[in-house]
């Protein structure tokens, strides 16, 4: 029962935790970690290719961040309650293809906010069927979402559709085409940052307000850290599981539409397969795989360190062939730091 | 029941190019009552489903296989044994397969890669720098179209090539990612040459909100319903295909004539717009490579024709 | 410690025998003849070998996995390639390439698998973001060796026997995944290995407590696992007469897939070589009906998601039903 | 074993009639776990302002009682009522609503969270109703942490409150979860042994909680081994035995005698089991053994067939301590000599190695595979010594070791081939014992080697010690059940605070001494 092994932090006699030293420090704040990698990355490429400074480049960072970091906020939060997700892709997927074309065939006019609100009740919905899984089946959610991955990808694909289509709703389009900001560039090019990266802002301050400021929160975080207690104290784990896996769902709905609307198109075969990479740019962000921890400013840098490595490598003249070994070197070290947070 | 079974295995189950070449493949089971033929295909772009799919049909001793390989060489292995088992094999897109008896290319892919350069070429004033991008970098076709269109720029000196065979996994938006980064490391660029169906429809799009859409020349493979929007806009200037209706509807005919023990003659007419004057050559194993000169250019005044 | 029963075990065999029967009723004797069980034989190893590393690494608990099995496979095979292209002529001394491909493949997947062993038992890194990393890592390596382009191996007769020609009707790869199999049960329940291996998923503090060498066995485990793959590498390689950065992109659920419906306890501690062979082999003669009865794919992949959740609800089950039959 | 019988027929509750209704009422609970009946019909009743004190024999029920009427595990028969009214299931959150507050014996904090959530944020929930959608009240939760840690003396820094528990020392993990149950205004709060890492200083503290507690008509249901601290605060004694309530009365009216003999059934002679030790030659050295944060040059000696006790608070360092000489959580300073070789371990295996043997302290956790064979439980340590022919495990070999084990140690089974896990508490304790007979160690370390287990096995267990012993093994003993030390222990060494503060000699020794020595302040841990 009691542990009582002792870790590095001894606290005085007031109880206070002694200052350890700055390494500690910097294990004890995983974004800051990720902050500094994010920095020294920036720094190579700009060095080697001027170019890299340029506002174009940071908004197809920025545009480029925004479905991973909708899937990555869902990830975030699952993993906080000590769950894993691999299904929010397919869910994606499924929602993305099912509601564009319900809408192109059925409503046209439907305006964005509400083919939104369709696609998170849709996503949420898938979510909450795997929280009902993880929590009655109680077998790990990696091994349970792989199975509604394989059902509901197969479903899309089986009974709703395969073919690829253009003609996306006019509202759709016309939000994918809303710009925020549009940046003249040198040859007269034009880049615009397009106004749905606030989609992401808004979806990363509503995730950080549930997770900080309301019970349900901090339940989840109580539950990633030991359920057994949690429990005994009086969280409710099946809301937690069914909550956590719901969420997850509906920012991957929400994710899906957006991944259409800047697409300009909906293909079911999109965006399978990238989950891992997905939960990577989560861990990198500082979350323990393990649970009970996690932060959404770390994952946002961890999407966007994600991303900075992909999108960076044909400035640097690295060809692209060697982006996967780079971000998978990436992940093993960031791995190994927190690791030894775990341990420090 | 009797009646000898040609079925048709393509890369991935339900894309377009896919649904529109099953067409083709009915088409020629309805006419020809005396074979019956179907299509297949794994539901995953991997090689090694295609190859289990196949395998199968090996045990299951169909007649004749047309297949679209996914990853030629990937086949070899599998291929060889259906021919051993007395199988017919048809290839599509695969001049390079040894186990197979023919296979069929819609046109000579060095000439047609020439044929989008020398358009491009056209475009751009024949100077300036240009880029080529292809599904990727294991789909021979693609990489064939990326050479023959750098072999034809050496012929303008003022043609740049740079940072060639862009992969694009065959993902739209990884095709608009890249394109971005390409158009932000060389501004001036003036041409691309789309590889993969959906590569045109990534690199328009980038184009198109760069607003470069009249200092660039985009030309590549795809279909006109896909692609109309950015042609409509100019992002995209022209596309060319061949319609994949065709391409199956010929392997059909090609591995029913090799069922009957008819012989492909250089010259020959299949009964296919494209494919009426075929030329037969030495594949790279024993079979012969049948080649047409089935390739369709579209652009915004035409591409409304094409239902696909 | 004589051969057990239990109710997976039986219920796996009856699912075998059942689908066997329905394909014959279904598809006909075509599906029965000798020629269709050599080509499901020769399937099955692919998986079947990236399966038993996944057992492995589940067994071996805290969230025990290995998801970088078939990156590793695809790896092997095309670093032995490159390095014998230039130095072995495979049409003039064939066996030669052969036994050397074979050879580098499996030096490949040592390394790899002690890459894991080491991140997992010394870094302290969960199996999953480890394997992870690996997985991007040695699929990266493959596409930057390769230009993500296949290399055809051509027709290399030794290597082409090995993974197609049967011997007293058994495919050889087959047999020598039912070798390994055999060797890898042995392993697990008669030698100390083994038992330790087992009691550490079990309980890993307890393990430590007993005096188990935690992190010793962990490095083995999954350095085996990386054997494993490089193995299942060279299957592919022979099989395919190739070897391609992205061949069996999906092979990481299939087999993870696989090694569920065969019992394997992903919370570690338990895990049956034979059941895993006959979970494999059951997948693969269902997915091989499906071809002949040409059912979509995606169909089958729905089959296969359904399945899981099905075989999870039953294990959660007995699971139960065994506690109590222990307590009452 | 005889029971003397004039400490008279044990009083039941019934005896003091109560005109108000009770608080909480409990009627003939039962609870079951797998083949242990933990609770056989136990009925109680609460009055408001009244101290209650749960006592009973390790393994008795107490947990398990309190744990029932916390909602925290269902019960499977009998019924609770609060106010007079039956309120079914109890869950946690019900519970709290209806006022009950629990200290649960493993503190029950949450590792990941800060001290202000742990202390704070139950309040809400309940406040909630268990509803989790719900706005937290960050400004509340901090006053609320803020008074309670007040309570408790505890800082209330920001830092402090902002401190991961899983960061900060046992002691202060059992004053926050103290803080939490008084955090907000409780009707009944349970306690469950609040004071095993507390020093004397604290324990005052505490008793001074208590009584203000008492004094706002709230009810206090202690549970605890130490009846000197009973004896201090007052109140009613409620006596379980084997899962059943045996007595309930006045702690003032009755002797400690009495309410042992009680607890146990027998009468508590401190009758020693170690009897004619005959000491061998010396075995083990232990010389300025030092662990950051644990203890600090800690130096003593035993010699073959000498058995020590090692004794202390929860964090005095006597588990680290353990835990160094099996090498689980190796020394940082200092060496350990067996028969004068230096065998300091770095890992359990280099103890094992050396022939020192260790029972951990919690058997489920640390020291069973308990879905594993008994007989896979017993030979781990030997696997190689069974291998055969190619190294194979020789079965029938493994077999015989784990049957002589099995009969040596009176281990009640049908067959080594079942699961550990069927076995009950005291059966699997003497299958670990046996497990380290295996290696025939030098020195066995027992770490409570009868928590959870009930008298029978006590007895049987403490005879194979001194058995053990009398074989000329070394054996030392940690535990905080000081009556088992003075029974089985040559030597008592006593620590806090990381150190060996005294070392009496058992045969002489008493057991208030030893409490004394045990809770003694020396600097005052928690500033006012
Ligand atoms: N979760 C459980 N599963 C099975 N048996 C249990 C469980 N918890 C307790 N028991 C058993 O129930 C009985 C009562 O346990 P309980 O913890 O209530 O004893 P206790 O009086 O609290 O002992 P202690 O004084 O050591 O805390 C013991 O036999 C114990 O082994
Ligand atoms: N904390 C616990 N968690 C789970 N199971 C427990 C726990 N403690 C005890 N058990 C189970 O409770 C049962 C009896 O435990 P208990 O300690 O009461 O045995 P016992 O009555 O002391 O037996 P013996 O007389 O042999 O000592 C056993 O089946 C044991 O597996
Ligand atoms: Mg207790
Ligand atoms: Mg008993």
């Amino acid at each position: 029962m009691t542990d009582t092994t002792f870790n590095g932090a001894t606290p005085d006699d007031n109880g206070k935790v002694s200052p350890g030293s700055a390494w500690r420090w910097l294990l004890r704040h995983p974004p800051v970690v990720t902050f500094s990698l994010i920095v020294l990355v920036c720094l190579v490429v700009g060095t080697i290719n001027t170019d890299f400074w340029q506002v174009s480049n940071l908004f197809d960072i920025l545009r480029a961040s925004v479905v991973r970091g909708l899937f990555a906020l869902g990830v975030l939060v699952v993993l906080a309650s000590g769950g894993i997700d691999v299904s929010f892709t397919a869910i994606a997927a499924f929602v993305m293809y099912t509601v564009t074309m319900l809408v192109t065939n059925l409503l046209p006019g439907l305006p964005m906010p509400v083919i939104l609100l369709v696609a998170a009740a849709g996503g949420a919905c898938f979510g909450a069927l795997n929280g009902l899984l993880v929590h009655t089946l109680r077998a790990p959610s990696l091994i349970v979402t792989i199975g509604t991955q394989y059902v509901i990808r197969s479903f899309l694909l089986t009974f709703v559709g395969t073919a690829l289509f253009m003609n996306i709703p006019s509202s759709m389009e016309a939000f994918g085409k809303l710009a925020l900001f549009t940046h003249q560039g040198a040859n007269g090019s034009i880049s615009v940052l397009p106004a749905f990266v606030l989609v992401l802002a808004v979806a990363a301050v509503v995730t950080w307000w549930i997770l900080e400021r309301t019970l349900i929160g901090r339940a989840v975080y109580a539950v990633g850290g030991n359920p057994g207690i949690a429990e005994r104290l009086g969280y409710n784990l099946r809301t937690v599981h069914i909550f956590v896996f719901a969420y997850a769902g509906l920012l991957a709905g929400i994710a899906g539409i957006m991944h259409v609307a800047s697409n300009r198109l909906a293909n079911p075969f999109d965006l399978a397969g990238t989950e891992l990479e997905i939960i990577a740019a989560v861990v990198l962000g500082g979350a323990r795989i393990t649970g009970g921890s996690g932060s959404v400013i770390g994952t946002l840098l961890g999407v966007v360190l994600i991303t900075l490595v992909s999108n960076v490598l044909i400035l640097v003249g690295i060809p692209s062939t060697w982006q996967l070994a780079i971000i998978g070197v990436f992940i093993v070290l960031a791995g190994t730091v927190f690791s030894l947070r775990a341990r420090g | 029941e009797e009646k000898p079974s040609i079925v048709t295995v393509v890369k991935v189950t339900g894309e377009n190019w896919f649904t529109r070449m099953n067409e083709g493949v009915d088409a020629y089971g309805k006419e020809n009552p005396g074979v019956a033929t179907s299509q297949v295909g794994p539901g995953k772009a991997d090689a090694a489903q295609q190859g289990r799919l196949i395998e199968d049909l090996v045990a299951k001793k169909v007649a004749a296989i047309a297949v679209v390989p996914m990853d030629a060489s990937a086949l070899e292995g599998v291929l060889k044994r259906a021919s051993q088992r007395g199988i017919k094999v048809i290839t599509h897109e695969a001049d390079n397969m040894k186990n197979t008896l023919v296979d069929i290319e819609a046109f000579d892919n060095k000439v047609f890669g020439a044929r989008f350069n020398e358009k491009i070429a056209e475009c751009m004033g024949k100077s300036g720098k240009w880029t080529s991008f292809v599904g990727s970098l294991g789909s021979l076709t693609h990489v064939q179209w990326a050479d023959g269109g750098s072999e034809n720029a050496k012929k303008y000196p003022e043609m740049e090539l740079v940072s060639e065979k862009n992969e694009s996994f065959n993902d739209a938006n990884r095709a608009y990612e890249k394109a971005r980064e390409i158009l932000r490391k060389y501004p001036d660029i003036k041409g691309f040459q789309g590889g993969s169906a959906i590569d045109v429809i990534g690199i328009g799009r980038a184009v198109e909100e760069a607003g470069l859409q009249d200092k660039t020349c985009v030309f590549g493979i795809g279909l006109p319903k896909d692609t109309g929007s950015y042609l409509e806009s100019d992002a995209v200037d022209g596309i060319s295909f061949w319609d994949p209706k065709d391409a199956g509807y010929v392997m059909n005919k090609v591995a029913d004539m090799v069922l009957k023990g008819e012989e492909l003659k250089d010259g020959m007419d299949l009964g296919v717009p494209g494919y009426e004057k075929v030329t037969v050559k030495k594949g790279a194993g024993e079979g012969v490579i049948v080649v047409g000169q089935a390739w369709v250019d579209v652009d915004k005044s035409n591409y409304a024709k094409y239902p696909f | 410690m004589e051969f057990r029963v239990d109710r997976q075990l039986a219920f796996l065999a009856v699912v075998n025998v059942a689908v066997m029967v329905a394909g014959g009723v279904l598809v006909g004797a075509s599906f029965l003849d000798i020629y269709n069980l050599q080509s499901m034989a020769g399937q099955v190893p692919e998986l079947g070998l990236l399966a038993l590393g996944v057992m492995l690494a589940m067994i071996s608990g805290n969230g025990g996995i290995d998801l970088s099995g078939i990156a590793l496979a695809n790896l092997s095979g095309v670093v032995a390639y490159l390095v014998l292209r230039d130095t072995v002529s495979p049409d003039d001394a064939p066996l030669l390439f052969s036994w050397s491909f074979a050879g580098i493949a499996l030096l490949v997947g040592l390394a790899g698998g002690m890459l894991n062993g080491f991140l997992i038992s010394s870094a302290g890194l969960t199996p999953i973001i480890a394997t992870l990393g690996t997985q991007l890592f040695f699929t990266g390596l493959a596409i930057a060796f390769t230009n993500g382009s296949a290399l055809g191996l051509g027709y290399i007769e030794p290597l082409d026997a090995f993974g197609n020609t049967p011997v007293l009707g058994v495919p050889l790869c087959f047999a020598l995944f039912l070798l390994i199999a055999l060797i890898l049960g042995g392993v697990l329940r008669y030698s100390p290995f083994g038992l330790r291996l087992l009691l550490l998923g079990n309980n890993a503090k307890a393990a430590r407590y007993a005096g188990i060498a935690e992190k010793r066995i962990l490095f083995l485990t999954y350095t085996a696992c990386g054997v494993l793959a490089s193995v299942a590498g060279i299957v592919i390689a022979a099989r395919t007469s190739s070897v391609k950065w992205d061949y069996g992109n999906s092979y990481v659920l299939i087999a993870i897939l696989i090694a569920v419906m065969a019992g394997v306890r992903p919370e570690g501690g338990y895990g049956r070589v034979i059941c895993v062979v006959l979970s494999a082999t059951s997948l693969q003669i269902l997915s091989s009906l499906f071809n002949f009865m040409d059912i979509s794919n995606f169909f089958r992949d729905l089959a296969w998601g359904v399945l899981l959740l099905v075989f999870l609800a039953a294990s959660g089950f007995d699971a139960k039903a065994w506690i109590r039959a222990l307590r009452g | 074993m005889q029971l003397k019988h004039e400490a008279g027929a044990p009083p039941q509750g019934g005896e003091i009639a109560t005109a108000t209704i009770p608080y909480l009422e409990i009627r003939n609970i039962q609870k079951s776990f797998g083949g242990v009946r933990a609770l056989k019909g136990v009925s109680l009743s609460i009055e408001p302002g009244q101290i209650y004190h749960l006592m009973g024999e390790n393994g008795c029920g107490k947990s398990t009682l309190i744990k029932i009427i916390s909602g925290a595990q269902p019960a499977d028969g009998g019924e609770l009522l609060i106010d007079g009214k039956p309120v079914g299931h109890l869950t946690p959150v019900a519970a709290l609503a209806a006022g009950i507050e629990t200290v649960y014996q493993d503190f029950s904090l949450l590792p990941n969270l800060s001290v202000a959530e742990n202390v704070g944020l139950t309040q809400q929930l309940v406040a909630a109703s268990g509803k989790l959608a719900r706005r937290l009240d960050l400004t509340q939760m901090r006053q609320t942490a803020e008074r309670a840690l007040a309570a408790v003396n505890l800082p209330t820094s920001r830092a402090f409150l902002s401190t991961r528990t899983d960061e900060l020392p046992m002691a202060t993990r059992q004053l926050i979860a103290i803080a939490r149950a008084i955090a907000s205004d409780a009707r009944l709060v349970i306690m469950d042994e609040p004071t095993t890492a507390l020093t004397k200083h604290e324990v005052d503290n505490l008793i001074g909680i208590v009584t203000r507690l008492r004094a706002k008509g709230v009810a206090v249901l202690f549970v605890t081994h130490k009846l000197d601290e009973c004896k201090e605060i007052g109140g009613r004694a409620v006596i379980m035995r084997d899962g059943q309530k045996v007595a309930e009365c006045d702690i003032a009216d009755h002797t400690k005698a009495e309410l042992g003999f009680w607890m146990t059934g027998k009468v508590l002679d401190e009758a020693r089991y170690r009897s004619a030790p005959k000491f061998g030659d010396d075995l083990l050295s232990v010389d300025a053994l030092s662990l950051k944060g644990a203890f600090a040059n800690v130096s003593f000696s035993m010699r073959r067939g000498e058995i020590v006790g090692i004794t202390g608070l929860l964090d005095s360092g006597r588990n680290e301590l353990a835990r160094a000489i099996a090498g689980v959580v190796p020394a940082d300073a200092g060496r350990i000599r067996l028969d004068g070789k230096d065998v300091t371990p770095r890992k359990p295996a280099d103890a094992i190695d050396a022939g020192i043997g260790y029972v951990p302290e919690d058997r489920l956790s640390e020291g069973l595979f308990l879905e594993k064979p008994i007989e896979e439980n017993i030979v781990v340590p030997v696997l190689d010594r069974l291998r055969g022919a190619f190294g194979i495990l020789d079965g029938r070999r493994s077999r015989e070791l784990a049957k002589r084990s099995v009969a040596d140690l009176q281990v009640v089974t049908p067959d080594v081939a079942n699961p550990v896990q069927s076995l009950s508490g005291g059966n699997q304790q003497r299958v670990l014992i046996g497990r380290w007979l295996t290696i025939n160690p030098k020195l066995l370390v027992l770490h409570g080697p009868t928590v959870g287990v009930d008298v029978g096995s006590k007895d049987t267990i403490y005879r194979i010690i001194q058995r053990l012993a009398d074989e000329g093994m070394g054996v030392i003993i940690i535990s905080d059940d000081l009556l088992e030390l003075l029974q089985n222990c040559d030597r008592i060494m006593v620590m806090r605070k990381g150190e060996v503060v005294e070392t009496f000699e058992a045969e002489t020794l008493k057991e208030e001494a030893l409490y004394r020595a045990l809770v003694e302040e020396t600097t005052a841990r928690t500033p006012q």
